[in-house]
Protein backbone atom coordinates (compact mmCIF):
# COMPACT_ATOMS: atom_id res chain seq x y z
CA UNK A 1 0.00 0.00 0.00
CA UNK A 2 1.06 3.58 -0.85
CA UNK A 3 -0.68 7.11 1.10
CA UNK A 4 -0.92 9.36 -1.73
CA UNK A 5 -1.20 13.07 0.05
CA UNK A 6 -2.40 15.85 -1.72
CA UNK A 7 -2.76 19.36 -0.72
CA UNK A 8 -3.39 23.41 -1.44
CA UNK A 9 -5.69 23.46 -4.72
CA UNK A 10 -4.48 19.96 -6.17
CA UNK A 11 -6.34 18.89 -2.64
CA UNK A 12 -9.22 21.06 -3.64
CA UNK A 13 -9.37 19.52 -7.12
CA UNK A 14 -9.39 16.06 -5.72
CA UNK A 15 -11.96 16.41 -2.94
CA UNK A 16 -9.71 14.80 -0.52
CA UNK A 17 -6.45 15.46 1.30
CA UNK A 18 -5.12 11.29 1.13
CA UNK A 19 -5.55 8.19 -0.27
CA UNK A 20 -4.56 4.64 -0.13
CA UNK A 21 -4.01 2.61 -2.72
CA UNK A 22 -2.24 -0.59 -4.27
CA UNK A 23 -1.09 -0.18 -7.57
CA UNK A 24 0.61 -3.00 -9.14
CA UNK A 25 4.98 -3.93 -8.15
CA UNK A 26 5.63 -2.44 -11.91
CA UNK A 27 4.93 1.24 -10.36
CA UNK A 28 7.69 1.77 -8.74
CA UNK A 29 8.91 5.73 -9.69
CA UNK A 30 6.55 8.77 -8.88
CA UNK A 31 5.76 9.54 -12.93
CA UNK A 32 4.53 5.65 -13.04
CA UNK A 33 2.48 6.39 -10.16
CA UNK A 34 0.96 9.19 -11.71
CA UNK A 35 0.55 7.52 -14.67
CA UNK A 36 -1.33 4.58 -12.93
CA UNK A 37 -3.17 7.54 -10.53
CA UNK A 38 -4.32 9.29 -13.93
CA UNK A 39 -6.16 5.97 -14.57
CA UNK A 40 -8.84 7.31 -12.67
CA UNK A 41 -10.78 9.84 -14.65
CA UNK A 42 -11.85 11.99 -11.91
CA UNK A 43 -8.43 12.02 -10.33
CA UNK A 44 -6.83 12.66 -13.75
CA UNK A 45 -9.08 15.30 -13.91
CA UNK A 46 -7.54 16.94 -10.65
CA UNK A 47 -4.16 16.28 -12.03
CA UNK A 48 -4.42 17.60 -15.37
CA UNK A 49 -5.85 21.17 -13.63
CA UNK A 50 -2.60 21.36 -11.87
CA UNK A 51 0.32 20.63 -14.74
CA UNK A 52 2.92 22.56 -12.35
CA UNK A 53 3.46 20.35 -9.81
CA UNK A 54 5.92 19.01 -6.82
CA UNK A 55 6.18 15.92 -5.12
CA UNK A 56 7.19 14.60 -2.10
CA UNK A 57 8.75 10.86 -0.71
CA UNK A 58 8.07 10.42 2.74
CA UNK A 59 8.85 13.63 3.06
CA UNK A 60 11.28 14.50 1.25
CA UNK A 61 11.03 16.18 -1.84
CA UNK A 62 11.79 14.12 -5.20
CA UNK A 63 10.86 14.28 -8.82
CA UNK A 64 9.22 11.82 -11.77
CA UNK A 65 12.17 10.07 -11.40
CA UNK A 66 11.98 9.33 -7.50
CA UNK A 67 11.41 4.99 -6.33
CA UNK A 68 8.29 4.60 -4.56
CA UNK A 69 7.46 1.14 -2.47
CA UNK A 70 4.78 -0.27 -0.75
CA UNK A 71 4.86 1.54 2.25
CA UNK A 72 5.97 4.91 1.12
CA UNK A 73 3.79 8.76 1.84
CA UNK A 74 3.97 10.59 -1.89
CA UNK A 75 2.62 13.53 -1.60
CA UNK A 76 1.53 15.63 -4.70
CA UNK A 77 1.53 19.36 -4.73
CA UNK A 78 1.41 22.60 -6.41
CA UNK A 79 4.59 24.72 -6.25
CA UNK A 80 5.20 26.07 -3.04
CA UNK A 81 4.35 29.62 -2.30
CA UNK A 82 5.29 30.27 1.64
CA UNK A 83 7.49 33.18 3.27
CA UNK B 1 24.97 27.25 16.35
CA UNK B 2 21.33 27.46 18.20
CA UNK B 3 18.53 26.98 16.40
CA UNK B 4 14.52 27.55 16.39
CA UNK B 5 12.28 26.43 14.05
CA UNK B 6 8.54 26.59 14.56
CA UNK B 7 5.26 26.72 12.62
CA UNK B 8 2.94 28.63 14.73
CA UNK B 9 -0.60 29.11 14.55
CA UNK B 10 -1.24 32.58 15.76
CA UNK B 11 0.84 35.73 15.57
CA UNK B 12 4.28 36.78 15.23
CA UNK B 13 6.01 39.16 17.71
CA UNK B 14 8.77 41.56 16.30
CA UNK B 15 11.07 41.31 19.03
CA UNK B 16 11.27 37.57 19.55
CA UNK B 17 13.95 36.28 16.89
CA UNK B 18 16.59 39.18 18.18
CA UNK B 19 15.90 38.97 21.85
CA UNK B 20 16.31 35.04 21.13
CA UNK B 21 19.50 35.50 19.48
CA UNK B 22 21.52 37.98 21.62
CA UNK B 23 24.26 36.46 23.28
CA UNK B 24 25.94 39.07 24.70
CA UNK B 25 29.09 40.25 22.89
CA UNK B 26 29.66 36.88 20.52
CA UNK B 27 27.94 37.92 17.48
CA UNK B 28 28.47 41.40 15.78
CA UNK B 29 25.72 41.16 13.20
CA UNK B 30 21.91 40.39 13.34
CA UNK B 31 20.17 40.04 10.33
CA UNK B 32 16.14 39.34 10.19
CA UNK B 33 13.52 38.99 7.64
CA UNK B 34 10.12 39.60 8.30
CA UNK B 35 7.70 38.89 5.27
CA UNK B 36 4.22 40.44 5.77
CA UNK B 37 0.83 40.09 4.03
CA UNK B 38 0.22 42.46 1.25
CA UNK B 39 -3.31 44.06 0.83
CA UNK B 40 -2.62 44.73 -2.92
CA UNK B 41 -4.04 47.98 -3.26
CA UNK B 42 -6.36 46.70 -0.79
CA UNK B 43 -7.27 43.98 -2.59
CA UNK B 44 -6.94 41.49 -0.63
CA UNK B 45 -8.80 40.90 2.50
CA UNK B 46 -7.23 37.63 4.56
CA UNK B 47 -4.74 35.73 3.43
CA UNK B 48 -4.37 31.39 4.37
CA UNK B 49 -1.68 29.46 4.46
CA UNK B 50 -1.61 25.60 4.60
CA UNK B 51 1.63 23.91 5.32
CA UNK B 52 2.35 19.93 5.76
CA UNK B 53 2.95 19.43 8.79
CA UNK B 54 6.13 17.40 9.99
CA UNK B 55 7.92 17.40 6.37
CA UNK B 56 7.72 21.50 6.90
CA UNK B 57 9.74 21.12 9.94
CA UNK B 58 11.97 18.82 8.03
CA UNK B 59 12.77 21.01 5.15
CA UNK B 60 13.30 24.03 7.08
CA UNK B 61 15.89 21.95 9.54
CA UNK B 62 17.72 21.49 6.09
CA UNK B 63 18.12 24.37 4.95
CA UNK B 64 19.15 25.98 7.97
CA UNK B 65 21.61 23.07 7.97
CA UNK B 66 22.77 23.99 4.83
CA UNK B 67 23.27 27.50 5.61
CA UNK B 68 25.16 26.73 8.74
CA UNK B 69 27.53 24.03 6.19
CA UNK B 70 28.11 27.29 4.27
CA UNK B 71 28.59 29.90 6.86
CA UNK B 72 29.61 30.47 10.59
CA UNK B 73 26.81 31.76 12.07
CA UNK B 74 26.05 31.78 15.79
CA UNK B 75 22.47 31.50 15.14
CA UNK B 76 19.00 30.60 13.03
CA UNK B 77 15.53 31.16 13.72
CA UNK B 78 13.02 30.53 11.54
CA UNK B 79 9.33 30.44 12.58
CA UNK B 80 6.71 30.53 10.02
CA UNK B 81 2.98 31.20 10.76
CA UNK B 82 0.00 29.48 9.21
CA UNK B 83 -3.74 29.40 9.30
CA UNK B 84 -5.82 33.15 8.83
CA UNK B 85 -4.23 36.94 8.55
CA UNK B 86 -4.72 39.95 8.04
CA UNK B 87 -2.89 42.58 5.31
CA UNK B 88 0.01 43.69 8.32
CA UNK B 89 0.48 40.69 9.61
CA UNK B 90 3.81 38.67 9.60
CA UNK B 91 4.01 35.75 7.95
CA UNK B 92 7.57 34.52 8.54
CA UNK B 93 10.60 35.48 10.38
CA UNK B 94 13.70 34.25 9.60
CA UNK B 95 17.12 35.93 11.58
CA UNK B 96 20.40 34.90 11.74
CA UNK B 97 23.82 36.09 14.02
CA UNK B 98 27.30 36.11 13.11
CA UNK B 99 30.12 37.57 13.62
CA UNK B 100 30.34 39.92 11.05
CA UNK B 101 27.35 41.54 8.78
CA UNK B 102 28.36 39.85 5.28
CA UNK B 103 27.85 36.36 6.32
CA UNK B 104 24.52 37.30 8.38
CA UNK B 105 23.32 39.09 5.12
CA UNK B 106 23.66 35.91 2.95
CA UNK B 107 22.53 33.23 5.21
CA UNK B 108 19.63 34.84 5.64
CA UNK B 109 18.40 35.48 1.89
CA UNK B 110 19.78 31.78 1.12
CA UNK B 111 17.45 30.75 3.76
CA UNK B 112 14.27 32.84 2.61
CA UNK B 113 14.88 31.90 -1.14
CA UNK B 114 15.07 28.05 0.14
CA UNK B 115 12.35 28.37 2.18
CA UNK B 116 10.05 30.35 -0.69
CA UNK B 117 10.93 27.25 -3.03
CA UNK B 118 11.15 24.32 -0.82
CA UNK B 119 8.68 24.17 2.00
CA UNK B 120 5.19 22.71 1.56
CA UNK B 121 3.46 25.77 2.51
CA UNK B 122 0.63 27.33 0.22
CA UNK B 123 -1.11 30.40 0.46
CA UNK B 124 -4.68 31.53 -0.70
CA UNK B 125 -5.84 35.27 -0.76
CA UNK B 126 -9.43 36.16 0.05
CA UNK B 127 -10.38 39.06 -2.50
CA UNK B 128 -14.10 40.30 -2.99
CA UNK B 129 -15.02 37.67 -0.57
CA UNK B 130 -13.94 34.60 -2.50
CA UNK B 131 -10.52 32.44 -2.24
CA UNK B 132 -7.53 32.13 -4.41
CA UNK B 133 -4.83 30.56 -4.43
CA UNK B 134 -1.58 32.12 -4.98
CA UNK B 135 0.86 31.15 -7.85
CA UNK B 136 4.21 30.74 -7.25
CA UNK B 137 6.68 33.53 -8.93
CA UNK B 138 9.06 32.17 -11.20
CA UNK B 139 11.53 34.90 -9.32
CA UNK B 140 11.92 32.99 -6.68
CA UNK B 141 13.05 29.45 -8.49
CA UNK B 142 15.47 31.41 -10.18
CA UNK B 143 16.77 32.79 -6.35
CA UNK B 144 17.24 28.91 -5.32
CA UNK B 145 18.52 28.01 -8.40
CA UNK B 146 21.72 30.21 -7.99
CA UNK B 147 22.28 29.39 -4.61
CA UNK B 148 22.03 25.71 -5.40
CA UNK B 149 24.69 26.23 -8.11
CA UNK B 150 27.09 27.99 -6.25
CA UNK B 151 26.70 25.41 -3.67
CA UNK B 152 27.29 22.73 -5.78
CA UNK B 153 30.19 25.01 -7.48
CA UNK B 154 31.85 24.74 -3.90
CA UNK B 155 31.96 28.11 -4.29
CA UNK B 156 33.71 29.58 -1.18
CA UNK B 157 31.54 32.04 1.12
CA UNK C 1 8.99 57.18 1.51
CA UNK C 2 9.07 57.32 5.14
CA UNK C 3 12.62 57.74 6.96
CA UNK C 4 13.84 57.89 10.53
CA UNK C 5 17.55 58.99 10.62
CA UNK C 6 18.83 59.37 14.32
CA UNK C 7 21.81 58.87 16.53
CA UNK C 8 20.96 58.41 20.11
CA UNK C 9 23.02 58.77 23.55
CA UNK C 10 21.10 55.65 24.82
CA UNK C 11 19.94 51.86 24.61
CA UNK C 12 18.30 50.39 21.04
CA UNK C 13 15.09 48.84 21.36
CA UNK C 14 14.99 46.04 19.14
CA UNK C 15 11.44 45.85 17.72
CA UNK C 16 11.10 49.48 17.12
CA UNK C 17 12.42 49.65 14.04
CA UNK C 18 9.46 47.29 12.44
CA UNK C 19 6.67 48.41 14.45
CA UNK C 20 7.65 52.09 13.28
CA UNK C 21 8.62 50.31 9.71
CA UNK C 22 4.93 48.73 9.71
CA UNK C 23 2.32 49.85 6.95
CA UNK C 24 -0.63 47.55 7.10
CA UNK C 25 -0.35 45.45 3.93
CA UNK C 26 1.70 48.15 1.61
CA UNK C 27 5.36 46.29 2.04
CA UNK C 28 5.55 42.18 2.01
CA UNK C 29 9.14 42.52 3.03
CA UNK C 30 11.52 43.99 6.06
CA UNK C 31 14.61 43.26 6.36
CA UNK C 32 16.62 44.96 9.38
CA UNK C 33 20.42 44.70 10.25
CA UNK C 34 21.23 45.03 14.03
CA UNK C 35 25.19 45.23 15.08
CA UNK C 36 26.02 44.64 18.35
CA UNK C 37 29.48 45.14 19.81
CA UNK C 38 31.43 41.90 20.10
CA UNK C 39 33.21 41.16 23.01
CA UNK C 40 36.22 39.32 21.26
CA UNK C 41 36.39 36.35 23.44
CA UNK C 42 35.91 38.76 26.55
CA UNK C 43 38.76 40.50 25.66
CA UNK C 44 36.67 43.70 25.22
CA UNK C 45 34.98 45.33 28.60
CA UNK C 46 33.49 48.44 26.52
CA UNK C 47 32.76 50.54 23.97
CA UNK C 48 33.15 54.08 23.23
CA UNK C 49 31.66 55.70 19.90
CA UNK C 50 32.20 59.33 19.14
CA UNK C 51 31.02 60.84 15.93
CA UNK C 52 30.24 63.98 13.94
CA UNK C 53 27.72 65.54 15.16
CA UNK C 54 25.67 67.20 12.30
CA UNK C 55 27.67 65.67 9.19
CA UNK C 56 26.92 62.14 10.44
CA UNK C 57 22.87 62.95 10.09
CA UNK C 58 23.90 64.76 6.80
CA UNK C 59 25.74 61.61 5.15
CA UNK C 60 23.52 59.06 6.36
CA UNK C 61 20.51 61.56 4.74
CA UNK C 62 22.50 61.37 1.42
CA UNK C 63 22.82 57.45 1.70
CA UNK C 64 19.32 57.13 2.25
CA UNK C 65 18.10 59.31 -0.49
CA UNK C 66 20.94 56.79 -2.89
CA UNK C 67 18.63 54.08 -1.72
CA UNK C 68 15.69 55.59 -2.47
CA UNK C 69 16.84 56.29 -6.00
CA UNK C 70 18.07 53.14 -6.48
CA UNK C 71 15.31 50.84 -5.15
CA UNK C 72 12.00 51.27 -4.79
CA UNK C 73 11.23 51.16 -1.08
CA UNK C 74 8.42 52.30 1.58
CA UNK C 75 10.18 53.14 4.63
CA UNK C 76 13.72 52.98 5.93
CA UNK C 77 14.82 53.45 9.37
CA UNK C 78 18.55 54.17 10.37
CA UNK C 79 18.93 54.40 14.11
CA UNK C 80 22.82 54.75 15.62
CA UNK C 81 23.81 54.80 18.60
CA UNK C 82 27.17 56.88 20.02
CA UNK C 83 28.56 57.43 23.54
CA UNK C 84 29.47 54.04 25.63
CA UNK C 85 28.25 50.53 25.60
CA UNK C 86 28.43 46.94 26.89
CA UNK C 87 29.63 43.96 24.49
CA UNK C 88 25.65 42.61 23.08
CA UNK C 89 24.93 46.27 23.48
CA UNK C 90 22.91 47.41 19.53
CA UNK C 91 24.92 49.66 18.09
CA UNK C 92 23.21 50.40 14.96
CA UNK C 93 19.68 49.15 13.51
CA UNK C 94 19.01 49.41 9.53
CA UNK C 95 16.05 48.24 8.72
CA UNK C 96 13.73 48.69 5.18
CA UNK C 97 10.40 47.53 3.97
CA UNK C 98 9.67 47.20 0.41
CA UNK C 99 7.29 44.99 -1.67
CA UNK C 100 9.65 42.60 -2.31
CA UNK C 101 12.28 40.89 -0.46
CA UNK C 102 15.26 41.22 -2.89
CA UNK C 103 15.16 44.47 -3.15
CA UNK C 104 14.72 44.97 1.06
CA UNK C 105 17.58 42.66 0.86
CA UNK C 106 20.17 44.64 -1.32
CA UNK C 107 18.57 48.26 0.31
CA UNK C 108 19.79 47.32 3.60
CA UNK C 109 22.65 45.86 2.97
CA UNK C 110 23.71 48.91 0.58
CA UNK C 111 23.12 51.30 3.59
CA UNK C 112 25.25 49.50 5.62
CA UNK C 113 28.05 49.32 3.42
CA UNK C 114 28.32 53.27 2.90
CA UNK C 115 27.49 53.83 6.30
CA UNK C 116 30.29 51.60 7.61
CA UNK C 117 32.95 53.34 5.25
CA UNK C 118 31.25 57.25 4.88
CA UNK C 119 29.12 58.29 8.10
CA UNK C 120 31.64 59.89 10.54
CA UNK C 121 31.93 57.61 13.46
CA UNK C 122 34.92 56.51 14.98
CA UNK C 123 35.08 52.99 17.81
CA UNK C 124 37.16 52.68 20.37
CA UNK C 125 37.39 49.63 22.17
CA UNK C 126 38.34 49.23 26.73
CA UNK C 127 40.91 46.40 26.73
CA UNK C 128 42.69 45.29 30.18
CA UNK C 129 41.61 49.08 31.47
CA UNK C 130 42.58 50.82 28.49
CA UNK C 131 41.27 52.68 25.30
CA UNK C 132 42.44 51.20 21.70
CA UNK C 133 40.89 53.04 18.66
CA UNK C 134 39.34 50.56 16.44
CA UNK C 135 41.17 50.31 12.79
CA UNK C 136 39.11 50.64 9.69
CA UNK C 137 38.66 46.91 7.72
CA UNK C 138 39.64 47.08 4.38
CA UNK C 139 37.17 44.62 3.50
CA UNK C 140 34.21 47.04 4.73
CA UNK C 141 36.22 49.37 2.32
CA UNK C 142 35.66 47.05 -0.59
CA UNK C 143 32.21 46.26 -0.11
CA UNK C 144 31.35 50.12 -0.32
CA UNK C 145 33.09 50.83 -3.68
CA UNK C 146 31.45 47.45 -5.25
CA UNK C 147 27.99 49.34 -4.83
CA UNK C 148 29.79 52.88 -5.85
CA UNK C 149 31.14 50.99 -9.34
CA UNK C 150 27.70 49.55 -9.76
CA UNK C 151 25.96 52.72 -9.18
CA UNK C 152 28.12 54.38 -11.57
CA UNK C 153 27.97 51.93 -14.12
CA UNK C 154 24.11 52.34 -14.05
CA UNK C 155 23.56 49.09 -13.20
CA UNK C 156 19.63 48.11 -13.36
CA UNK C 157 18.49 47.59 -9.27
CA UNK D 1 39.44 82.45 8.64
CA UNK D 2 38.80 78.53 7.93
CA UNK D 3 37.92 76.76 11.13
CA UNK D 4 39.36 72.94 11.53
CA UNK D 5 38.06 70.37 13.58
CA UNK D 6 39.67 66.74 14.32
CA UNK D 7 38.24 63.57 15.49
CA UNK D 8 38.71 60.42 17.12
CA UNK D 9 42.82 59.27 17.78
CA UNK D 10 43.99 62.42 15.55
CA UNK D 11 42.05 64.67 17.90
CA UNK D 12 43.75 63.11 20.92
CA UNK D 13 47.17 63.17 19.06
CA UNK D 14 46.11 67.23 18.47
CA UNK D 15 44.88 67.32 21.73
CA UNK D 16 42.49 69.71 20.62
CA UNK D 17 38.97 69.26 18.70
CA UNK D 18 38.93 72.85 17.05
CA UNK D 19 41.33 75.68 15.73
CA UNK D 20 40.64 78.74 13.85
CA UNK D 21 44.01 79.57 11.24
CA UNK D 22 43.93 82.15 8.64
CA UNK D 23 46.32 80.55 5.76
CA UNK D 24 47.92 82.43 3.13
CA UNK D 25 45.29 83.05 -0.07
CA UNK D 26 47.73 80.62 -1.57
CA UNK D 27 46.37 77.90 0.66
CA UNK D 28 43.06 76.90 -1.84
CA UNK D 29 42.73 73.27 -1.25
CA UNK D 30 42.37 70.75 1.42
CA UNK D 31 46.19 69.12 0.39
CA UNK D 32 48.01 72.49 0.66
CA UNK D 33 45.86 73.51 3.67
CA UNK D 34 47.31 70.26 5.05
CA UNK D 35 50.43 70.89 4.56
CA UNK D 36 50.25 74.25 5.30
CA UNK D 37 49.20 73.12 9.25
CA UNK D 38 52.25 70.43 8.95
CA UNK D 39 54.80 73.40 9.53
CA UNK D 40 53.75 74.04 13.09
CA UNK D 41 55.55 70.94 14.73
CA UNK D 42 53.29 69.76 16.94
CA UNK D 43 50.20 68.66 14.25
CA UNK D 44 53.15 67.63 11.91
CA UNK D 45 53.46 64.79 14.67
CA UNK D 46 49.76 64.29 15.09
CA UNK D 47 49.29 64.48 11.15
CA UNK D 48 52.10 62.03 10.40
CA UNK D 49 50.89 59.51 13.36
CA UNK D 50 47.36 59.18 11.85
CA UNK D 51 48.83 58.79 7.63
CA UNK D 52 45.47 56.75 6.43
CA UNK D 53 42.93 60.28 6.70
CA UNK D 54 39.54 61.35 5.86
CA UNK D 55 38.62 64.80 4.99
CA UNK D 56 35.55 66.75 5.01
CA UNK D 57 34.79 69.91 3.64
CA UNK D 58 31.66 71.60 5.34
CA UNK D 59 30.05 68.50 6.73
CA UNK D 60 30.83 66.77 3.07
CA UNK D 61 33.00 63.93 2.53
CA UNK D 62 36.00 65.59 0.38
CA UNK D 63 39.80 64.38 -1.09
CA UNK D 64 43.11 66.44 -0.89
CA UNK D 65 42.32 67.83 -3.98
CA UNK D 66 38.83 70.05 -2.44
CA UNK D 67 39.16 73.35 -2.83
CA UNK D 68 39.13 75.30 0.69
CA UNK D 69 38.38 79.05 1.07
CA UNK D 70 37.84 81.45 4.02
CA UNK D 71 34.94 80.23 6.20
CA UNK D 72 34.68 76.77 5.52
CA UNK D 73 35.15 74.25 8.15
CA UNK D 74 37.81 71.19 7.10
CA UNK D 75 37.46 68.20 9.19
CA UNK D 76 39.81 66.08 9.20
CA UNK D 77 39.81 62.32 10.86
CA UNK D 78 40.63 58.66 10.66
CA UNK D 79 39.25 56.34 8.42
CA UNK D 80 35.34 55.76 10.17
CA UNK D 81 34.36 52.82 11.92
CA UNK D 82 30.38 53.19 12.54
CA UNK D 83 28.13 50.33 12.27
Amino acid sequence: MIEIRFFAALRERVGSDRLAVSPPDSVDTVAKLVAWLETDPALAEALAATPRRMVAVNEVLGSEDSTVSPGDVVALFPPVTGG
Amino acid sequence: MKTRIEIRNGPLVAAEPSDWLRDAGLSGAQVQFSGQVRDEQGRVEALHLEHYPGMTESVLGTIVEQARQKWHLNGAWVVHRVGTMEPGDDIVQVAVSAAHRQVAFEACAFIMDLLKTRAPFWKKELIGGRWFWVEARERDAEAAAAWLRALSAHEPP
